[in-house]
């Protein structure tokens, strides 16, 4: 009982910071980027939340921003950059390409990019409103805490599975 | 007037001048020759000039009371309607002056006056007559400063039909479709000047078997079909030309479908078939497509992979082939396209020399046929299978109920889930060492299958038919087979290749072409090309 | 001036100008797929031409319209509902494989038009005269499948080399994916 | 052994190398993107590098073909300019003006379109322009470490952004303009407010040009990298900022004016050696131009309608549309079956972000096009990289890339 506890109260701190540290992978497509460089640009400051600092490296990053429409040719790469990156992770859509395939609805371009990778939280837009961008992070942070990011629910089961809970 | 007949007279009476077959116009400045007899209307038509119109209709009488279609004929005092005056030698006729662009824009803006403002909840917008011209010809803002003449607006006029006063124009196209078509006076008009009203006629409900086309000919939302109305909107209807499977005289139709869904059949003009009809049962056929579907293949009931019910297909059947061959029936399908029957024909009289042949498909229904459109046989495809099989007559489904009460069969393979036999016979069917159905319904035979082979249905097969004429139509696939359904001669290539026969069909085209040469009643019959599904919104309305 | 160019070009080539046309104050030759090797070279060589500047390459697909294909002097006619899908029956080329050139010396353009067959679908390629061409011409193979003669390098831009069929010809389907890469859908 | 040594040192066997020679390198295959900082997201570089010396190298582009003209011929005349907006999605009101032309040629309504809404498309464009033109210099300057300018020149394009929401009602995609004129007319302050932001804007490019042009490393970096001389820009179709650094001096605006272009005062900045540098140089000088032209527009600017009177292009007042059938019949055909183009085909071009933007549209006389071709400065002037990348440093890839201003929407289609 005690030590459940204590891995409960570990597992809020922990993520009390993951939360206020989300490193970003964008993963820029297309005209999405342009509000992307807008959000972290000085008028709405994305440094506010603590998720300034973009990573070109998947190993490094949490939060794989799909910034812009997602192709068919494209989601090889999208899956291999999203299993590159280490556990737990955080995955936002930004606007309704990589959403949904948004007025794209043709041969080549993907009908959202959860058709390759599970997906925490969808920006609608087209491109989104830089505010709607940091709600959607607010609300994504909201969720790390509670611990119901896709890889931390994931986790969660796969650990129980193991201890046969 | 035909050739022969001007031959006949030119010998004895030379003196006497010869009446021309044909005349020579002039429209718009452009000579245009026309059979004696052509109104003018579509004497321009074959000029390329649409002069628009709204009560003339190719397929019915002329009545010129739309005044839509006024043109200037040099040396007459007023104006002409074109659809009633006839084409003459000599004559000059102009559709682009003044005067006459005047009068049609006038009268355009009359037709309109009394029309609601109902565009957005009308069931014919997108494809309105009167949609187009105004957009085309008047285009000016309106000028009526009082209130519009309301009429009655939800008026049940038959089982098929629900009127909109309000947006009749009164062309009295729907009443001659009844009367001319139909034979059967079932509409008039009522009252008077902007208070004239459709109706029914006293005593009566418009209740033919043509009434449909009705909502065809209707140039506005005036008349719209229960079946249609508020299902889908006409624009985002995709469409695709077919032949109707209701019964031996293959109307020409177009399929118009959406999401892979077909969501109403409409004539599509054929001067040799159905001209520009089809019957109301045609019309309701497609929904059918949707109810029991077949969509994976079975075996003992239970879905399964293709190459597993294929297997347990030829397997059954080989089984059957080698120890007792003339015990093995096929029963073809009067159902299914040309193409399939032919396939099956090469796989069962070709390769496993099967001789015991039958016919499937639906009982004939004597009492609908009518001098009109409606054959007693309601399978599409009967004389295509009488020109594959030959000189060979395949039994009737009665000699096949004879045979298996008899004990006569061991094996059947089924083309379609239609054979009429009796309850009896359909018992002794669960006794046969193989019963493989190839159906896209889980009805009938297929209930009983041991192995049940999904095939596509008729909107999603290219193809042809042969109606009672004789005529080979070609019909086109509307939309891709639904689930993991194939194309019926494709099933039967793969069950031939299951089996070790070398059948190689790759599409149905090939299966076409090698029809055409090894069957003599084909000869000279050609594939035409693939249409490519059009979006209503994008073609020109029809009329 | 305009009309200069297509007059030398009547002049010059005769038979390899099947037709020209200007609408919309654009020049525009069609010429037969043998001769425009020629004629690109003698647009761009000429110094009264001069046609230093490729402006872009690609491909018409006239499925079920054919007879909207421009031939001698014919203005295209509106393209009657009622014979959707069957063809028009106008005898005309399915494809049409279309160069644009400018020269930025005499300002002003030409279109050179190649009507090409379905089953014949080759022409040579105008790459080793202006190196744009390549990629152009690549797209042109790409999206129409149509074979450039001569051409070093003709592979897919910007579909992938798995991707079946040429999704610019008007008998692709809009929405036929050929997806390379799905997730398993599970409860996460 | 002597095999494994091949194997293991490359093209040389060690037994071959005298003592003094460096070390001998093999030639190594080196994968650019498709998801790399310096490649907006949309390219793949396949280089073989000689150590860190570009020896071979395959641009592939594709990856954002978002089938621009498939799209378009399933959608009506007018439903193509949300798909204009996100071909430059850096530039878009250049993209639906250049796509509007075309329909306006092909309709032969170009003299129809109003003198007022012929002005505001040319002040959209020429801010477009430099909306596009702070992108391309900000982002290649973080690209090469120098993140100040990047935030500078986004504060600046923020302001232009906001300019032309107050406009249009979008940030970014803007479908403004309209076949025969622009959607509405001009905001009663915009002028106030064009006014202060191109004095701010110009304050800003000050600002940034002395960061910049005299800085060593941006120098080093940038200078005699991927030059190019003019004939071989010519055989690659090079157009735009790229083409008049090389020192030729083919505008559209100048060499085809276009809406009111030849009303207006402005200069053709070239360059000399076509270098990266120049090329920076040049779009510097044409943000320039822009303001001056902006503010020469804002002048000249006359009263007037802003959509042309033709019936079949121009929709009804709202409240006709809601009161009178024929006003209803019109708004509805205008939208669901869209504006009717003449059978025909044309090709028109307006000078966008990064050269000759143009369209080429044909028409089977219906309510949408047949092909809705779109001439991509990007695509073409992409082709050209992996001549200039030849022989430099992988990093040199870098400028090159930034300076080119590939949009993978326009690029990949």
């Amino acid at each position: 009982m005690g030590l459940e506890i204590a891995t409960s109260k570990l597992e809020d701190a922990a993520n009390w910071g993951r939360k206020f540290s989300l490193f970003t992978y964008p993963f820029v497509t297309a005209c999405c980027g342009m509000e992307f460089m807008s959000v972290a640009a000085p008028k709405y400051d994305l440094a506010r939340f603590g998720a300034e600092f973009p990573r070109f490296s998947p190993r490094q990053s949490d939060l794989l921003m799909i910034v812009g429409t997602i192709t068919e040719r494209q989601g090889p790469i999208l899956k291999r950059v999203y299993d590159q990156m280490a556990e737990p992770k955080w995955v936002i859509a930004f606007g309704v390409c990589a959403s949904t395939g948004g007025f794209y609805q043709n041969y080549s371009a993907m009908p959202g990019a959860d058709q390759v990778i599970p997906v925490d939280v969808y920006i609608p837009g087209c491109p989104p409103r830089p505010e709607q961008v940091l709600d959607a992070i607010m609300l994504l942070m909201k969720r790390v805490q509670e611990g119901r990011g896709h890889s931390q629910v994931r986790h969660k089961r796969e650990q129980l599975l193991r201890t046969g809970g | 007037m035909s050739a022969e007949t001007r031959a006949d007279k030119e010998a004895p009476a030379p003196a006497r001048p010869e009446a021309p077959a044909s005349v020579t116009l002039t429209i718009d400045g452009m000579p245009v020759t026309v059979p004696k007899g052509t109104n003018v209307i579509e004497a321009a038509r074959a000029l390329g000039i649409d002069i628009s119109a709204f009560c003339y209709h190719p397929g019915l009488s002329v009545v010129a009371v739309c005044r839509q279609c006024l043109v200037t004929v040099e040396g007459q005092p007023k104006l002409q309607p074109s659809c009633q005056a006839m084409a003459a030698d000599g004559m000059v006729v102009h559709t682009t002056d003044p005067t006459s662009r005047g009068a049609r824009r006038q009268m355009l803006e009359f037709t309109l006056l009394n029309h609601p403002v109902d565009c957005p909840i009308c069931d014919k917008a997108g494809e309105c007559v009167l949609q187009s011209l105004y957009f085309e010809h008047d285009n000016a803002p309106s000028r009526l400063d009082v209130p519009k003449v309301h009429k009655p607006k939800v008026v049940d006029l038959g089982p098929n039909i629900v009127l909109d006063a309000e947006r009749c124009i009164l062309c009295t196209r729907c009443i001659r479709v009844c009367d001319e078509v139909a034979g059967e006076h079932e509409l008039e008009m009522k009252r008077r000047g902007d208070h004239e009203e459709l109706c029914v006629a006293p005593g009566e409900v418009l209740d033919n078997p043509y009434s449909i086309n009705t909502v065809d000919v209707c140039p506005v939302g005036a008349l719209t079909a229960k079946d249609f109305r508020f299902t889908m909107r006409a624009w985002e209807l995709l469409a695709t030309p077919s032949v109707c499977q209701g019964c031996a005289t293959g109307c020409n139709i177009e399929i118009q479908h959406r999401n892979e869904r077909v969501w109403r059949l409409v004539p599509r003009p054929n001067p040799a078939v159905n001209h520009y009809w089809m019957c109301d049962e045609g019309r309701f056929t497609y929904h059918a497509l949707r109810e029991k579907r077949l969509v994976s293949p079975l075996v003992g009931g239970l879905p399964s992979r293709w190459d597993q019910a294929l297997t347990a297909a030829a397997v059954a059947l080989r089984a059957v082939l080698e120890t007792d061959r003339d015990k093995v029936g096929v029963v073809f399908s009067p159902q299914h396209t040309n193409e399939d029957n032919h396939a099956l024909a090469r796989l069962a009289r070709d390769i496993w020399r099967i001789e015991r042949f039958y016919v499937g498909g639906k009982p004939p229904v004597p009492e609908r046929a009518d001098k009109i459109l409606r054959d007693a046989d309601v399978n599409p495809n009967r004389r295509g299978i009488r020109a594959i099989l030959g000189g060979e007559l395949a039994a009737g489904a009665a000699v096949l109920e004879e045979d298996l009460l008899e004990g006569e069969i061991k094996a059947l393979l089924v083309l379609g889930h239609h054979l009429p036999l009796s309850d009896e016979a359909m018992a002794r069917l669960a006794g046969l060492d193989a019963l493989v159905v190839i159906a896209d319904t889980e009805d009938g035979v297929t209930l009983r299958a041991k192995v049940a082979l999904a095939s596509a249905s008729w909107a999603e097969v290219a193809g042809t038919v042969t109606n009672r004429q004789g005529l080979v139509q070609r019909m086109q696939a509307a939309y891709e087979p639904g689930g993991q359904a194939l194309p019926a001669w494709e099933v039967i290539t793969r069950l031939a290749q299951a089996s070790g026969a070398a059948l190689g069909y790759g599409s149905a085209r090939q299966v076409f072409d090698d029809m055409v040469q090894k069957v003599a009643d084909f000869r000279g019959t050609v594939w035409g090309s693939d249409a490519r599904p059009i979006q209503l919104r994008f073609a020109n309305s029809r009329g | 001036m305009a009309k200069a160019v297509l007059d030398a070009l009547r002049g010059k080539f005769g038979a390899g100008i099947l037709a020209t046309s200007s609408h919309h104050g654009e020049d525009v030759a069609i010429v037969t797929r043998g001769a425009l090797l020629d004629i690109a070279r003698y647009l761009r060589d000429d110094p009264a031409m001069a046609f230093a500047l490729p402006c872009y390459c690609t491909c018409i697909d006239y499925l079920g319209l054919e007879g909207l294909q421009p031939s001698a002097g014919t203005v295209p006619t509106a393209y009657a509902s009622r014979t959707r899908g069957e063809g028009s029956g106008a005898p005309g080329a399915r494809f049409a494989v279309v160069y644009e050139l400018r020269s930025l010396v005499h300002g002003q353009r030409i279109r050179l038009k190649v009507p090409l067959a379905e089953d014949d679908l080759v022409v040579p390629s105008l790459s080793g005269l202006w190196p744009a061409f390549n990629w152009l011409e690549r797209e042109a193979y790409d999206m129409y499948g149509v074979s450039f003669e001569g051409h070093p390098d003709l592979r897919r831009i910007f579909m992938y080399e798995e991707f079946i069929g040429h999704p610019l010809r008007k008998d692709y389907p809009k929405e036929r994916r050929q997806p390379l890469v799905r997730r398993e859908w599970t409860d996460e | 052994m002597a095999e494994l040594k091949k194997l293991v040192l490359g093209r040389k066997n060690i037994e071959d190398l005298d003592d003094e020679q460096e070390l001998p390198t093999e030639l190594m295959t080196v994968n650019m993107g498709p998801s790399h900082p310096a490649m907006h997201g949309t390219v793949r570089i396949v280089l073989t590098v000689d150590g860190e010396r570009v020896v071979e190298s395959d641009v592939q582009p594709g990856f954002l073909h978002r089938c621009f003209e498939k799209e378009s011929e399933y959608a009506t005349y007018t439903q193509i300019f949300p798909y204009t907006d996100r071909l430059n999605y850096v530039s878009p009101m250049i993209n639906n003006v250049g796509y509007a032309m075309a329909v306006e040629k092909l309709m032969g309504i170009v003299s129809e379109v109003p003198a007022r809404a012929q002005y505001i498309r040319v002040i959209v464009s020429e801010v477009s322009r430099l909306t596009d033109h702070l992108t391309c210099i900000g982002a290649s300057a973080m690209e090469l470490g120098a993140f100040t300018p990047f935030l500078y020149f986004l504060k600046a394009r923020e302001w232009l952004f906001e300019l032309l929401e107050e406009l249009s009602g979008a940030r970014l995609t803007y479908s403004y303009v309209r076949i025969g004129g622009v959607a509405h007319d001009l905001t009663d302050d915009f002028d106030d407010r064009l006014t202060d932001i191109l004095r701010r804007t110009e304050g800003v490019l000050a600002e940034v040009e002395v960061m910049l042009t005299n800085n060593r490393i941006f120098r080093d970096r940038m200078e005699g990298v991927g030059a190019m001389e003019a004939s071989v820009a010519l055989g690659y179709g090079l157009t735009g900022p790229c083409l008049r650094a090389c020192g030729v001096d083919y505008d559209v605006r100048k060499d085809n004016p276009y809406l009111v272009y030849d009303q207006l005062e402005f200069d053709v900045p070239v360059g000399t050696r076509g270098d990266c540098f120049d090329r920076y140089l040049v779009r510097l000088e044409e943000m320039r131009q822009s303001i001056r032209m902006l503010r020469q527009a804002m002048r000249d600017i006359p009263a007037g309608p802003v959509m042309a009177a033709d019936p079949r292009v121009t929709l009804p007042p709202k409240k006709e549309t809601y009161n009178t059938i024929e006003a209803m019949i019109r708004h509805f055909k205008h939208i669901m079956d869209g504006i009717k183009v003449p059978p025909g085909e044309a090709y028109s071009w307006v000078e966008g972000g990064n050269g000759e933007l143009g369209f080429f549209v044909v028409s089977d006389g219906t309510g949408r096009p047949w092909k809705c071709y779109c001439r991509s400065p990007s695509f073409i002037n992409l082709s050209t990289i992996s001549r200039t990348i030849h022989g430099h440093l992988i990093s040199d890839v870098v400028p090159i890339f930034g300076m080119i201003n590939m949009i993978g929407g326009e690029c990949d289609k």
